[in-house]
């Protein structure tokens, strides 16, 4: 209904193959942006509304993990959604970005924070390769349970090892403060800006690889390996740079993590749990898409501070105490139901749902 | 250099200059609309003419040209005009025998076709038409083991041209400076309905006058969009999409292929559109069939803001005051949730102007565009004339009319009521028939079109019939059988009329139902019906069709020429009209006097003021036995209204 | 329509090849060869080995005796990255494309062993990664409009029907431009018109494309019309070689078809 | 040396207990392909029933009794709401599933009975085995014999029941091939459901057991995560593997605990098992019994 494609014809490859091939969708991200990147800090900065809403609450309890969340479930989704590998070990890798940079920071006097939150991605993308060299023997859940390995074998040497954690009691890091470009990033506003903008440009890049040759090697592999190899593509290649890049963006998202959500982690922080949750993620937000990757990560953050809410508003209203742990034991139990529900009725998550709606609405008024 | 625009090639080298860079031509292939800028067209067209040249192509020499709608195809007519030559171009599903007759009479020598298929059917045709040495083809798909020396294909001939030019650089020039606007500038054959079909030549001049007439009739510009899908051979396509776009300076839109045409118009977005009513009747119904399929809230809000255009769309559209403010705000509240995403779906939304011609348009068609706020006009015309004799204009648009004759067109009326045209456009001759022309053009040069019509009061040309099936009443009044019937089947119930009244006091008429429409009505109406001759029975629908008639009447009564031939006795046929029983042509057309001849009793019944009459008929069933039929066929009267007081109150 | 290009040397040769699952004999000492520009058909009962014996040309399977020269170079193993790489492409029998992705997508995989652009590069999309892309999407369209596909360009495989599916199989491996393809039962399961499609589509590879082709086919008409030389597998060994003429008047291959309906 | 012993047999005990939770999963798997990373959950819920049960003062067979019940509820309830829904879906859908289903299950027995640790008494103290002592000087828990006496008795009546009962012989049919078992008249649905009245019946043992020795608490889950290396190892699909696997990885675990643990500063049965079956599936990836497919093209 609110597409409008008549005349938006085109004229060559690159208009055909560019990002938003209709107008109404560039119109829409764009605006999005501004909103999040001006829009957003405006309104915290004025007055009147910073009065009403809790905006450090917001920053620092929604936003901010939303995003992280986000970059997360966008490197695991690089990996079991588009290459087609079950992997678990999601938190373990976030864990080496975060002690990465930590360390990076520690140890290399002046080191630029955005360098060290690259080189931690890096060194993630190493680990995520050596914990890969399995799938190329291995399949399905075989290869699940060799992630595992990489999950707990790391937590566990991040914490055996002092020298991770410079020897602090149960390997629990701080963060050091946060500088780009000898810009203070001191303020739950700045850091908001600093992940925001991160997490767009990687964002990006995902979405460039995954609509590029890399992304179709993935998609091929994923999809049927055998004719992929037919086809000249090198399988373990293709597998290994999945796993490189997936841990790549888990990497950075845990360094983010670390320094610019949390402040102080430990090992035990990355356990089997928030791999499990990021893995939903995908599962609700739509396996293989980016823009899944978004939604799964808000839906799953939301979710926990929607149900809190509303507890505490019943509680309120009522004046009963609800039994502790209720709201906990009810966000596990609609995740385990919505994961079910979603794997049998829409495999392809929320943004399948909303590719439908948005099918809907440029064929309007007709139904197909 | 180009400073005189009197030919096609000048207006293409002027095009060349002032707009270098705007799109002349574009094409959808390989996934994108491959496009030529005027510059880059003109080029092409030098390659072409070129290479023509140097194959032997002469002044005078004609060029053949079947296939869809082909950049190139257009570039090679443009081509043979450089060097002087005619293009003709041809229908492209026609079959090789029809085609051997244009090739003999056009003394066609040289030819350029699509593909594979066009090739055959020419080479097909080389032993009856020596003359044609050459053959040109755009897709070498398929041909690249075709022996025949004719053969070559586009791309090898432009590369002669180019060779060729390089060597003769003032050559291209030099042809263009030889050409004059009273040259030829195109033959197109008219499918004429008895014998062969006749050539009819055009010259530059001609076309070109007309052409401006139009651009500015509508204003058109260096910015407008047209999507080429009418076939090449008909004159509208080469007046609206080739003359115009070279003196307005617009890009034409080829298609991907005959099966993208509804996709690739929604890719491009015409700014105007031309087609025969049956192109919008196809659209409308596929609107209709598709919405159906939409669930019941979408349904009811469609179909209720539909309601809401068909009163107040087409007013808003001609711009004219008498909406309420709040069926303003309805009306755009529509336009964002219907109209608006309607017309973009179809591909319409940015069409400023449509046209439809040829035949004549139902209202609800014709209605159902204006008021979701397509400016959908009708104009009428015919290749001799260039089209365009007469054309609505922008909001002063009447359905029951053709609009006002176009500037520098004069129309006359003939007291045989037939209609003649004497205008710029009038074409020069039929190729090779000086008969023919002399026929059609009278010594002052009026063209005599064989339609019969008359002004209406606001001086709105109105065409009724065939001039030769005109009639009159005893009491002299006007009779136009097929305009009668034509507003009569434009009702949904009915599906065939056949009027009588030549020469006869009153007119009388055969009603054929549409078992469809009508067996749906009744069903709602929980009216039982045991078959076509039951239903026709019933007294019901006798009263649905009498209100059908009745309407009729009133319309025709709102205007003087025709208000004397209102219908006054009807009947409902016991059986559908059938062209197996010989009572239609195989096209679907009525054949009138064979009709009155087998149901000479019925006419008789009509005309005696009979209540009833009995008939029995042979008539070949689906499964071919035949059989005789009988019923006791009901008359009624028809009220027929005051010709004097109705045109007060209209 | 033969002897419309004309067929050169030997291209392909397979030699004495042998080829077994655990106890199951699937090819034992087979030998042909196939000659550039040559359409090749390899026919025979069901089971006879015929999709063995692609698996063994493009390396899916390794023969446990024998070799297979291609282009000169004999090897005894090849795997299927290489035979792709030296330009050998192929379609399945039971359709193997990326369900997943469009019929574009699909097709552009078939280039992928031409585009050099590293992931750093894509994922930045900027100039050459970019003009990259584009070049191999030209190339792809032309596949695409030889194939006659325009109008499911972007529609996931998966939905398309049977007849089409196969189609864009054909176009991908053409995508790849292999001097040498592979074609498993190309028509298996179509109606006639689509019967006719493809075999058109075939010649015109094989024709302006200049593309060697080994195809299995069941459809003795189609291979009698297509293919210059037959070579007919019998329970993994070659029962006969040479023209359709010679192989239809060849006794044993009569014995090896009675009964068999085809 | 004696000290090895000690050890060695420490871990073969501890062993037969993961072999008892990997029997959970391989007697789903192999009936119905599906992967039940639940298992661990199900042992977590089946104790917390029965004890929650006790605490509400069932006489503890009741308990038993009762929480039995409850796990065949959940079995009709999973077969009904995850399997059929999900039937002929990948395998890897199926287990993601099945981790949802774990969270499901965990979520509802907390909410049922509280998160907080619970104490359960079979009646066997958890202390060495005095003659045993006295005469080799061999810590050996009682417990722990006593234990996998219980698994062991389990998984003979398993095998019993598996191939020598009609529904036994059915599961296998199943197991093999879907289609010859629906050809024969198997219903699958009525296979699943029995497959997983095992598996819970299973769990409860296990629950029971191993909530004695370490207390009823979420830990139980965990389980669940000791039972996959004993699978790899073992392989999915064999009854056999699961109880070699089993043993293997609970005497290597306790071995390398004792003997490099030290070196790299322990804790390392956390990842050590995990690392051993790794190795092992690079080596041969269907498992120590599991059998070899040919993907055909």
């Amino acid at each position: 209904m609110l597409y409008r494609e008549t005349g938006q014809f085109k004229t060559d490859y690159a208009a055909d193959q560019q990002l938003f091939p209709i107008r109404q969708d560039r119109v829409a991200i764009v605006a999005l942006l501004v909103f999040a990147f001006a829009g957003v800090p405006l309104a915290a900065a004025t007055p009147g509304l910073a009065v009403a809403i809790d905006f450090n609450y917001w920053f620092s309890g929604v936003l901010i993990p939303f995003l992280i969340f986000s970059l997360a479930a966008l490197g695991l989704n690089i990996l079991t959604g588009y290459a087609g590998l079950l992997s678990l070990g999601t938190a373990a890798f976030m864990a080496v970005g975060a002690f990465a940079a930590y360390n990076f920071e520690l140890r290399v006097p002046g080191m630029p924070m955005l360098m060290s939150f690259i080189l931690a991605g890096g060194v993630a993308a190493v680990v995520g390769i050596v914990f890969g060299l399995p799938s190329l023997r291995i399949r399905g859940f075989y290869l699940a349970v060799a992630t595992l390995a990489a999950q707990f074998f790391v937590v566990w040497a991040l914490t055996k090892f002092g020298w991770f954690s410079n020897y602090s009691t149960s390997g629990v890091i701080t963060a050091q403060k946060i500088a780009v470009f000898g810009w203070a990033i001191d303020t739950p506003v700045k850091r908001y800006l600093l992940v925001l903008a991160i997490v767009c440009v990687l964002a990006l890049a995902a979405k460039n690889m995954v609509r590029g040759a890399a992304g179709r090697a993935w998609m091929a592999v994923r999809d049927m390996d055998v004719a992929a190899q037919v086809v000249g593509i090198p399988i373990m290649r293709t597998k290994l740079l999945a796993f490189a890049i997936s841990s790549f963006y888990c990497g950075v998202a845990g360094a983010l993590y670390a320094f610019a959500y949390l402040g102080t982690v430990e090992p035990a922080g990355f356990e089997l749990d928030l791999s499990f949750r990021i893995l939903f993620m995908i599962i609700i937000g739509g396996v293989g898409s980016i823009l899944g990757s978004f939604l799964g990560a808000a839906f799953i953050v939301l979710l926990p501070i929607f149900l809190d809410l509303s507890a505490n508003a019943i509680e309120r209203s009522f004046g009963l105490t609800l039994p502790s742990g209720l709201v906990s034991n009810l966000t596990l139990i609609i995740f385990g139901a919505l994961i079910v529900f979603f794997l049998s009725v829409e495999p392809l998550g929320l943004a399948r749902l909303w590719q439908i709606a948005k099918e809907k609405l440029r064929l309007w008024p007709f139904p197909h | 250099m180009a400073e005189s625009t009197d030919t096609f090639p000048r207006l293409l080298l002027r095009q060349a200059e002032i707009r270098p860079d705007r799109p002349a031509m574009r094409e959808k292939d390989l996934g994108i609309w491959q496009t030529w800028t005027w510059a880059q067209a003109l080029e092409e067209v030098r390659a072409l003419a070129c290479g023509l040249a140097a194959q032997g192509f002469r002044r005078g020499d004609r060029l053949a040209v079947i296939g869809d709608n082909r950049p190139r195809l257009y570039w090679s007519m443009m081509a043979a005009q450089v060097l002087g030559g005619v293009p003709v171009p041809l229908y492209q599903d026609a079959v090789a025998a029809e085609l051997a007759f244009v090739l003999q009479d056009a003394d066609i020598g040289f030819a350029v076709a699509e593909d594979q298929e066009q090739v055959d059917k020419l080479l097909e045709n080389v032993p009856r038409c020596p003359k044609l040495k050459h053959i040109y083809f755009e897709d070498a798909r398929g041909l690249r083991h075709y022996a025949q020396e004719q053969l070559t294909s586009l791309d090898a001939l432009q590369a002669l041209g180019r060779d060729f030019a390089s060597r003769n650089p003032e050559f291209f020039a030099a042809e263009i400076g030889k050409g004059g606007p009273d040259d030829d500038a195109v033959i197109l054959y008219t499918s004429g309905t008895t014998g062969n079909p006749k050539g009819v030549a055009q010259t530059h001049a001609a076309l070109i006058a007309t052409a401006r007439v139009l651009v500015a009739f509508d204003g058109f510009s260096d910015q407008d969009e047209v999507l080429c899908y009418l076939p090449m051979a008909w004159v509208g396509d080469f007046l609206y999409s080739y003359a115009q776009s070279l003196v307005a300076g617009f890009c034409l839109n080829c298609p991907e292929s005959p099966e993208t045409v509804m996709t690739d118009l929604r890719e491009i977005g015409p700014t105007y559109y031309f087609g025969p009513p049956r192109v919008y009747e196809s659209i409308l119904t596929q609107v209709m069939i598709r919405i159906e399929d939409a669930g019941w809230l979408k349904r009811r809000m469609f179909h209720a803001f539909m309601g809401l255009a068909k009163r107040v769309g087409m007013t808003i559209l001609d711009g004219k005051a008498g909406v309420s403010l709040r069926d303003r705000v309805l009306y755009a509240l529509g336009n964002l949730l219907v109209y608006g995403p309607l017309k973009n779906v179809l591909g319409l939304s940015r069409i400023r102007v449509a046209y439809t011609g040829g035949e004549a348009i139902g209202p609800d068609l014709f209605d159902f565009y204006r008021s979701i706020g397509v400016n959908l006009k009708q104009l009428y015309g015919m290749t001799e004339t260039c089209v365009t004799v007469s054309m609505h204009a922008s909001g002063e648009v009447k359905l029951e009319t053709v609009g006002r004759p176009m500037p520098g067109v004069e129309v006359r009326i003939a007291d045989s009521g037939e209609v003649l045209v004497r205008s710029p456009g009038v074409m020069r001759e039929y190729h090779k028939r000086p008969d023919a022309t002399r026929e059609a053009i009278d010594p002052e040069g009026f063209f005599h079109t064989g339609d019969a019509g008359f002004f209406d009061a606001e001086g709105h040309l109105k065409i009724i019939d065939r001039a030769k099936d005109v009639g009159r009443l005893a009491d002299g009044s006007l009779f136009a059988p097929k305009y009668l019937e034509n507003k009569l089947k434009f009702f949904p119930y009915v599906k065939e009329a056949v009027c009588f009244g030549d020469g006869r006091d009153e007119v009388c008429a055969f009603i054929n139902i549409d078992m469809p429409a009508v067996g749906n009505w009744a069903e709602r109406r929980n009216l039982a019906y045991s078959g076509y001759a039951d239903l026709a029975s019933q007294p019901a629908v006798y009263e649905l069709v009498r209100e059908c008639v009745e309407k009729v009447n009133r319309d025709l009564a709102a205007d003087a020429a025709l208000g004397g031939s209102q219908i006054r006795r009807f009947l409902i046929l016991h059986k559908e009209l059938d062209a197996d029983d010989g009572e239609l042509t195989r096209t679907r057309k009525v054949r009138r006097r064979h009709i009155a001849e087998k149901y000479a009793t019925l006419v008789d019944a009509l005309y005696s003021g009979r209540e009833s009459c009995f008939v029995e008929t042979q008539m070949r069933f689906e499964d071919g036995r035949t059989g005789a039929v009988s019923a006791d066929l009901r008359i009624l009267e028809a009220r027929t209204y005051d010709v004097a007081r109705e045109r007060k109150a209209a | 329509m033969t002897g419309r290009r004309e067929i050169g040397a030997p291209i392909l040769e397979v030699e004495d090849v042998s080829l077994a699952f655990g106890g199951v004999v699937a090819l034992q000492g087979v030998s042909f060869d196939v000659r550039q520009h040559e359409i090749r058909a390899i026919i025979g009962p069901n089971g006879a080995g015929k999709s063995s014996m692609l698996n063994v040309i493009n390396g899916v399977y390794h023969p446990q005796g024998g070799s297979v020269a291609f282009k000169g170079r004999r090897r005894r193993k090849v795997d299927p990255y290489e035979a792709a790489k030296a330009g050998i492409a192929r379609t399945f029998q039971n359709i193997a494309l990326f369900r997943g992705m469009s019929v574009l997508d699909n097709l552009m995989t078939g280039r992928c062993l031409k585009m050099r652009r590293n992931v750093l590069e894509q994922a930045l999309y900027l100039g050459p990664a970019r003009s990259e892309e584009l070049e191999h999407r030209r190339k792809v369209e032309a596949v695409i409009d030889f194939l006659e596909i325009q109008h499911v360009r972007r529609t996931p495989v998966g939905r398309l029907p049977y007849g089409l599916q196969k189609r864009v199989e054909l176009g991908r491996a053409l995508a790849a431009e292999p001097e040498l393809l592979l074609l498993d039962e190309p028509m298996a399961g179509m109606n006639i018109e689509e019967k006719q499609d493809m075999s058109r589509f075939i010649l015109d590879v094989n024709d302006q494309m200049g593309a060697t082709i080994v195809l299995i086919e069941h459809d003795m008409g189609v291979v009698m019309d297509l293919s210059d030389r037959v070579v007919v597998l019998d329970y993994g060994r070659k029962i006969a070689d040479g023209t359709p003429e010679e192989v239809r008047r060849n006794p044993r291959v009569i014995d090896a078809y009675l009964g068999v309906a085809h | 040396m004696q000290f090895f012993f000690e050890v060695l047999i420490g871990g073969l005990l501890a062993g037969v207990m993961y072999s008892l939770v990997a029997l959970g999963f391989v007697l789903i798997y192999k009936a119905s392909g599906v992967f039940n990373f639940a298992q661990g959950a199900m042992v977590f819920f089946a104790a917390l029933t029965t004890v929650g049960f006790i605490s509400m003062g069932a006489p503890f067979w009741l308990a038993v009794a009762l929480a039995l019940a409850v796990m065949v509820a959940l079995a009709f309830a999973t077969e009904r709401v995850v399997l059929r829904p999900l039937v002929n879906q990948p395998q890897i859908t199926l287990f993601m599933a099945t981790i949802g289903l774990s969270f499901f299950v965990e979520g509802i027995a907390q909410l049922a009975w509280g998160a907080n640790v619970r104490a359960l008494d079979l009646g066997i103290a958890d202390e060495p085995i005095e003659w045993l002592m006295d005469r080799t000087g061999m810590n050996v828990s009682k417990f722990d014999l006593a234990a996998s006496g219980i698994a062991a008795a389990l998984v003979s009546v398993l095998g019993v029941f598996f191939n020598k009962t009609r529904t036994g012989r059915a599961l296998r049919a199943v197991a093999d091939d879907h289609q010859a078992a629906l050809a024969v008249g198997i219903s699958l649905q009525r296979i699943w459901v029995i497959v997983w009245i095992t598996a819970g019946f299973v769990a409860l043992v296990t629950g029971l057991l191993w909530g004695a020795r370490n207390g009823v608490q979420f830990a139980l889950t965990f389980l669940a995560l000791k039972a996959l290396p004993v699978l790899i190892l073992g392989g999915l699909d064999s009854v056999v593997g699961a109880i070699v696997g089993g043993l293997i990885v609970g005497a290597s675990e306790k071995l390398a605990e004792v003997y490099i643990g030290p070196h790299v500063g322990g804790g390392i049965e956390s990842w050590f098992p995990y690392a051993l079956a790794l190795l092992f599936l690079l080596a041969r990836p269907e498992g120590l019994f599991g059998e070899r497919r040919i993907d055909r093209v």
